[in-house]
């Protein structure tokens, strides 16, 4: 990690001049941005306006993790890429669309798949984690590794014309495996490819969870925790839901955890981590 | 013996096992007892559920991956299965969704 | 205008798979799409996003109407724009943005402003107008130029950390005059360059009006004909409200308007149709 | 004579004018007469505006570019200044927005 930034520069402060006179932020909010680093797993419909507008408003150091290359149907989405940087890396393709727009920002692009041998390792050099990712065992792998790195999940899902947010294990709210001790059966699981989105809702979703990295990132409380927020994009309506508190009998975050290191989660959700089977199935 | 108008809500592609029909207004019938949200899972799957049931409920409960909201609130927090339906509750099952 | 566009080429099939699985938008949505033309007003805060998704989506043509050159303080929410393209037009840096991630829009760059002498012609060229410039004169002449025009106005705004959404002129609904039938007096008017904003408040709400475009083109009806969305960023919070209709006695869309063409509005507002002369009296 | 227990509520700068506080749980004097918006407006400028009122009010009314929403719908559909205010109504006042 990059020595402690103490001051703004010149460029900074003209760069910045619109968020500063925010009382919300302020000089403050903006030294603790700059001092954060963030970890998006996934640079897709999700990721990439998320790390887009983390990117813009300043955040220290952005981890860009995603295993997968530019392909022509991700770009109706997933708008950090372009057709140019087809079949590069996801995660060097944003890496350099960020540093186009905030050349302060170090990116560092992860080319490769979040498992259970090198989470805790990568989540460990990131005070924030994202998750964007789009299958069940990734999911629940995020989730206990941000569980056992006692750090909050900002996490979105969006399909169709639908979305849906929360703030997992933050301020006693909590973890996905709270609302979801057992994984669901592979046959209910619908992905993008499988069920289609309307590439500018992941856009919103996206764009609220940098929202709320924003806020907790800057010392604001996120509207988030224990909070589920569910989108309906046809009829442009949201929904705030209050969830459950933590669960004592949570397997991962409960009192008396079962899960204190991290698992085979394909073999626990019993379906791989990755839409790709699904999809050349299908074709 | 009171009746029960109670708006029920599927939402994340739950709606696609109702017809796509994403939002319903039913009355239950009287009986002298009352209503329940165990209940309300026997008659939705018995009146309501168009097709492939064990992708809705499973045993006396739904199936991991649709959260229960009862009026804007987790069901967890209102007894889940014991809670006692109210006239013009509104209840909401969402499947989560894992696209991004 | 390009002629009609009857059919989808393989590639289109590929890059839109994802939006064409969806039973809401599917193949004649996605050809009203791209014989779709839209007018965005200001390549900002809400324009960048919105036409992002826009071209992301596949609409047949853009206009990216801009009278400003890019500046770093626009970096923070301006997300087209890069360091490069410091001083070059707005509307010709995001058209360079656009085209590089969907060269099958058309995008066509407007580096000029919207006037009483320019407006009716420009808006005669596109079915769709967008609102996204920040002064009042500029929103009162874009109403009336969409009422004498007939078309729909997709208006949205951001500031601080709220914003506000609605589609005017649509189906029965008022018009910006119905709601505002005399301008604020100058001194009540704060702007982003006076008040600040952060810059993925106007992101997310550059992409909700993206999502009402997108849903009218393909033949969805809007959520926000005579609603107004609200969004409190800092709660996290949105509410919908419910406008009145069409007001009978409206000076531009009532039974006897009295505004029959476009005015002077930098003298009906008693304010210039720009952000810069307060920006320089702060400096 | 009702006891009048209202939220007020200030958005998009509004708040600005009060202190920077958003939202205002009062509860209103009793009167004889039933309380219209326009005596509300009267009451909030004696006592709950902290500075320039001219940015608030104008005549009798609210200034140009303040919205007002009681109970989420636009108060010209319930009667502007003449609307009665009732027990626990939700009034809305919210500068229009003209950033981007
Ligand atoms: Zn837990
Ligand atoms: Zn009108």
């Amino acid at each position: 990690l990059s020595p402690l930034k103490n001051t703004l520069t010149n460029d900074d402060i003209l760069r910045y001049s619109r968020q500063l006179l925010l009382p919300e932020l302020g000089v403050k909010g903006q030294m603790s941005l700059s001092n954060t680093s963030v970890l998006v797993v996934g640079c897709g419909g999700l990721g990439c306006p998320l790390a887009q507008y983390l990117a813009a408003a300043g955040i220290g150091r952005l981890g860009l993790l995603d295993y997968d290359e530019v392909e022509l149907s991700n770009l109706h989405r997933q708008v950090l890429h372009t057709e140019k940087t087809r079949g590069l890396p996801k995660a060097l393709s944003a890496a350099h669309a960020l540093s186009r727009l905030n050349s302060r920002v170090e990116c560092v692009p992860y080319h490769l798949k979040l498992s259970s041998a090198n989470a805790l390792y990568l989540i460990g050099q990131y005070p924030f984690m994202l998750y964007c990712s789009d299958n069940v065992p990734t999911r629940y792998l995020v989730n206990d590794a941000c569980v056992l790195s006692g750090k909050p999940l900002v996490s979105a899902s969006a399909l169709r014309m639908e979305g849906q947010l929360t703030v997992y294990n933050h301020r006693g709210g909590p973890c996905y495996r709270c609302l979801h001790p057992i994984p669901p059966q592979p046959d209910t699981v619908t992905n993008c490819s499988d069920g289609g989105v309307l590439g500018v809702v992941p856009g919103i979703m996206g764009c609220l969870q940098a929202l709320e990295v924003l806020k907790i990132a800057s010392g604001q409380p996120s509207s988030f925790g224990q909070q589920l927020l569910i989108f309906d994009g046809q009829e442009g309506r949201f929904r705030a839901i209050k969830l459950r508190a933590r669960r004592a009998e949570c397997d991962v975050c409960g009192e008396t955890p079962a899960v204190t290191e991290l698992l085979d989660y394909e073999a626990f959700c019993g379906m791989a981590a990755t839409d790709k089977c699904r999809r050349l199935n299908l074709l | 013996m009171a009746s029960y108008a109670v708006g029920l809500v599927f939402r994340g592609g739950a709606e696609l096992l109702f017809d796509g029909v994403k939002d319903h207004h039913v009355t239950l019938p009287s009986q002298s007892e009352p209503w329940d949200m165990k209940q309300l899972l026997v008659w939705i799957r018995g009146n309501l559920l168009k097709e492939r049931p064990e992708l809705f409920v499973q045993g006396d409960s739904v199936r991991p991956g649709i959260l229960v909201l009862i009026n804007d609130a987790d069901w967890e927090l209102m007894g889940e299965l014991e809670y006692q339906l109210q006239d013009q509750d509104n209840v909401v099952f969402i499947s989560t969704l894992h696209g991004g």
